[in-house]
């Protein structure tokens, strides 16, 4: 049997970006910004897995496992930053936040 | 968090480099004399500025340290195995079982005593099927469950398997 | 490759109509992190690894925290 | 006057794909910028990926690239960096005595950030504590072996920083400050560039160019001109990181409590 | 095709399996709590199970400790990933639905449920609307 293992990667990739699609939708219709968040968290860690997929494709994973890395220690800081403006503004519902 | 409260002993200090040195030699794969120079000096830098960060209990000694340590692996085989259950118990709400969602918030009191423990505690139950930690305030925790077997299912079992990885 | 780099660059085009679309500003600067989310895999996809891992460390590391301090300090709502 | 804009977009948009149809293909080595004109030598490309490894004993040709072939320009990309951490620092900083304290607008919004504290204090505080030492090693990690693999001082110093900014974060603006004093951080800031700046002139008065380190073998030590340009090149990355963690730092301080170090409370 | 590849290629098959679970409960869930279960559960297992795949098929290139150093060390850094996200999933959870109830976004709560509804009023309540100039 003759199994092509960088074509399987290459549809694992393609496979995980269609997996965004609900989460892009998310981040396109809201309700809230809270969504908004939510949705950007699980686009990092998505990129995270997709960078260590480019790298199997181009057969360097231990150079591309490095900005994997980067995006799982680093993803957490814009999603807190985010958390917190919402922890110390007062609620924003009715004013802002929701589109028209 | 201030550096005055924790009495530095060195004991802990070498813990922490050391455990430093070990992430280095992951990140770097280098074994020769010049990277291992370098990250002595990375280790050392960090170690000074924030070994404090680490280990908010510095009272256990070296070999409650190593129980400790045995004991966390084993309780984080059953996480593990929790966090499978989870996600089983995900795939089938969001494909069949939506009608079935029985939101509710629980409270729930815990009797464990630092912040580490809790912290595991906290993240452990988000971890497992159908309940996310919402609140802390400070024993008690405000549980979003999302049907009623998951709010049934903290019965405290998880706290004593925590309790008992920290116990002496 | 040339799959997957043109689903990425659909997403870039989507990613940068929404983040103009929308009129919360701190919406608009998450939606950005995507942007630049799908900018830094395809920098990777190109092989610019360079590049790729520069607009890693920035993009989620310091400029969305940037953009939410700023808005914290001003107001929410665009005015266009 | 939307409408006009996105004619106006549409337009160039337009023109430049249109341009872009008289470019190579990728990765063509036919193009002049590989290839080279003919009649003229080799092209600047075939010398880097040819003679990098000769020249300075570094693998990785990007970083040899930025700090020695083009030093110069990367010696003022961080006084640019430099310059934009000053920009932010002179607009918005208010020094002691000046603005009436307590009127600025983000006094205004932080009024009822005092309650529901144990959340932020525990959960997210123990994870933070576990997680910045890693991430500072893993910056020290990027910037130590730019040379091998991809990354260097500007993208570990934006590491560095963000571990900075992820510790004021967890606790307040004060206590991170506490760690990492404003003199500290602006003094750091002007210590980098001074690190790259002393590595070119080091080199010109030992009579050669300005960045021209091969000539730093009788400083360093090194067995030949080409570990000398190597170790210099580690010196120089070391720089661009002080110089970027620091202004990284400072510019989400300033931004964050709206210049109002002593005061305010941060994101 | 080794067993490590046979290994690789169903760890990966599921992961993704799990990724299409959270991504179908984001897109359906119909309140914010409950999509919240979704993004902090679904995407822990999944993007573990993923990578611990791509790492098991870089056995393939393993033949001995000595030569294959650099095999082990990219294996070491997928686990190390799969812990730090493991770490940051669920604290971004918490922060998230915390800044949420404190933004003011009410819960979809059942309602023939009284005994636990009611340990509602002993939670924080949402800070009241208040009207900004």
């Amino acid at each position: 049997m003759n199994f092509d293992f960088d074509s399987f990667t290459l549809f694992t990739g393609i496979a995980l970006l269609v997996l965004m699609i609900p989460a892009t939708y998310r981040l396109a219709t809201g309700p809230t910004a809270i969504d908004r968040i939510v949705s950007i968290n699980i686009i990092g860690t998505k990129s995270a897995v997709i960078l260590v997929i480019i790298g199997s494709l181009f057969g360097r994973v231990e150079m591309f496992v490095d900005f994997a890395l980067t995006y799982a220690l680093l993803n957490f800081i814009g999603s807190l930053a985010a958390a917190r403006y919402l922890h110390k503004t007062p609620p924003a519902r009715g004013q802002v936040g929701e589109d028209e | 968090m201030d550096r005055n409260k924790t009495k530095s002993s060195p004991f802990y200090s070498w813990l922490v480099f050391g455990l430093l040195m070990l992430t280095w030699v992951v990140f770097s794969g280098f074994l020769d004399a010049f990277h291992l120079s370098l990250g002595v000096i990375s280790c050392a830098f960090v170690t000074w500025i924030s070994a404090d960060l680490l280990f908010e209990n510095r009272s256990d000694g070296p070999v409650a340290r190593i129980k400790q340590v045995f004991r966390l692996a084993g309780y984080s085989v059953w996480l593990v195995y929790q966090i499978v259950l989870a996600n089983i118990h995900l795939l089938k709400l969001s494909f069949i079982g939506q009608r079935a969602l029985q939101p509710q918030i629980v409270r729930y009191e815990c009797k464990l005593k630092s912040d580490f423990e809790k912290f595991l505690l906290a993240n452990s139950i988000t971890l497992t099927p159908g309940t996310v930690t919402m609140k802390i305030k400070g024993d008690t925790f405000y549980i979003h469950a999302i049907s009623d077997v998951a709010a049934e299912g903290l019965d405290g079992e998880m706290e004593k398997r925590i309790a008992k990885c920290f116990e002496s | 490759m040339w799959q997957l780099e043109t689903v990425l660059l659909i997403f870039l085009v989507v990613a940068a109509l929404l983040s103009l679309k929308v009129k919360d500003l701190l919406s608009a600067s998450m939606i950005f992190g995507m942007y630049s989310f799908v900018m830094c895999l395809l920098w990777a996809a190109m092989g610019a690894v360079d590049v790729a891992f520069t607009e890693a460390a920035v993009g989620a590391g310091v400029s969305a925290v940037f953009f939410i301090a700023t808005v914290y300090n001003t107001k929410r709502r665009s005015s266009d | 006057m939307r409408l006009f804009a996105l004619i106006a977009v549409f337009i160039t948009g337009g023109l430049l794909l249109y341009g872009t149809a008289d470019f190579p293909a990728k990765g063509d080595p036919h193009s002049p910028a590989n290839a080279g004109v003919p009649g003229t030598g080799p092209s600047i490309s075939q010398y880097f990926v040819t003679e990098t490894y000769n020249d300075s004993k570094v693998p990785n040709m990007v970083t040899a690239v930025l700090a020695d072939y083009r030093g110069y320009d990367t010696m003022f990309e961080t006084v640019v960096i430099f310059a934009a951490g000053m920009a932010i620092f002179a607009i918005l900083r208010v020094v002691k005595g000046g603005r009436n304290p307590g009127t600025g607008i983000h006094h205004r919004l932080d009024k009822d950030s005092s309650g529901n504290g144990d959340h932020y204090d525990i959960i997210v505080g123990t994870t933070c504590k576990l997680l910045i030492p890693v991430i500072q090693l893993f910056s020290l990690y990027v910037i130590a072996h730019g040379h091998y693999s991809p990354g260097g001082g500007f993208q570990g110093g934006v590491i560095l920083g963000a571990s900075f900014i992820l510790y004021a974060m967890a606790t307040n603006l004060k206590a991170s400050l506490a760690r990492f004093s404003e003199q500290r951080f602006m003094s750091l800031a002007c210590i980098g560039i001074l690190i790259y700046a002393g590595f070119g002139f080091l080199s010109q008065f030992l009579q050669k160019n300005f960045l021209e380190y091969g000539v730093l073998q009788k400083v360093l030590l090194t067995d030949g001109p080409e570990m000398a340009r190597s170790h210099s090149m580690l010196g120089v990355e070391v720089g661009v990181a002080f110089t970027v963690t620091a202004i990284m730092f400072a510019i989400y301080a300033n931004l964050s409590s709206a210049g109002d170090l002593e005061n305010g409370k941060g994101l | 095709m080794s067993i490590f590849t046979i290994i690789a290629v169903v760890l990966i098959c599921v992961g993704l399996l799990f990724f299409l679970g959270a991504a179908v409960g984001i897109m359906r869930f119909g309140d914010f709590y409950t999509r919240m279960h979704a993004a902090g559960k679904g995407d822990t297992l999944s993007s573990l199970l993923v990578l611990l795949g791509f790492g098991v098929y870089q056995l393939n290139n393993f033949q001995s400790f000595s030569e294959s150093w650099p095999v082990l060390l990219v294996i070491l850094k997928l686990i190390a990933i799969s812990a730090f996200i493991l770490l940051t999933s669920p604290t971004a959870t918490h922060a998230l639905m915390d800044s949420g109830w404190e933004d003011g976004i009410e819960p979809e709560l059942k309602n023939d449920k009284p005994e636990t509804n009611a340990l509602e009023e002993d939670m924080p309540q949402p800070k009241q609307k208040e009207a900004q100039a």
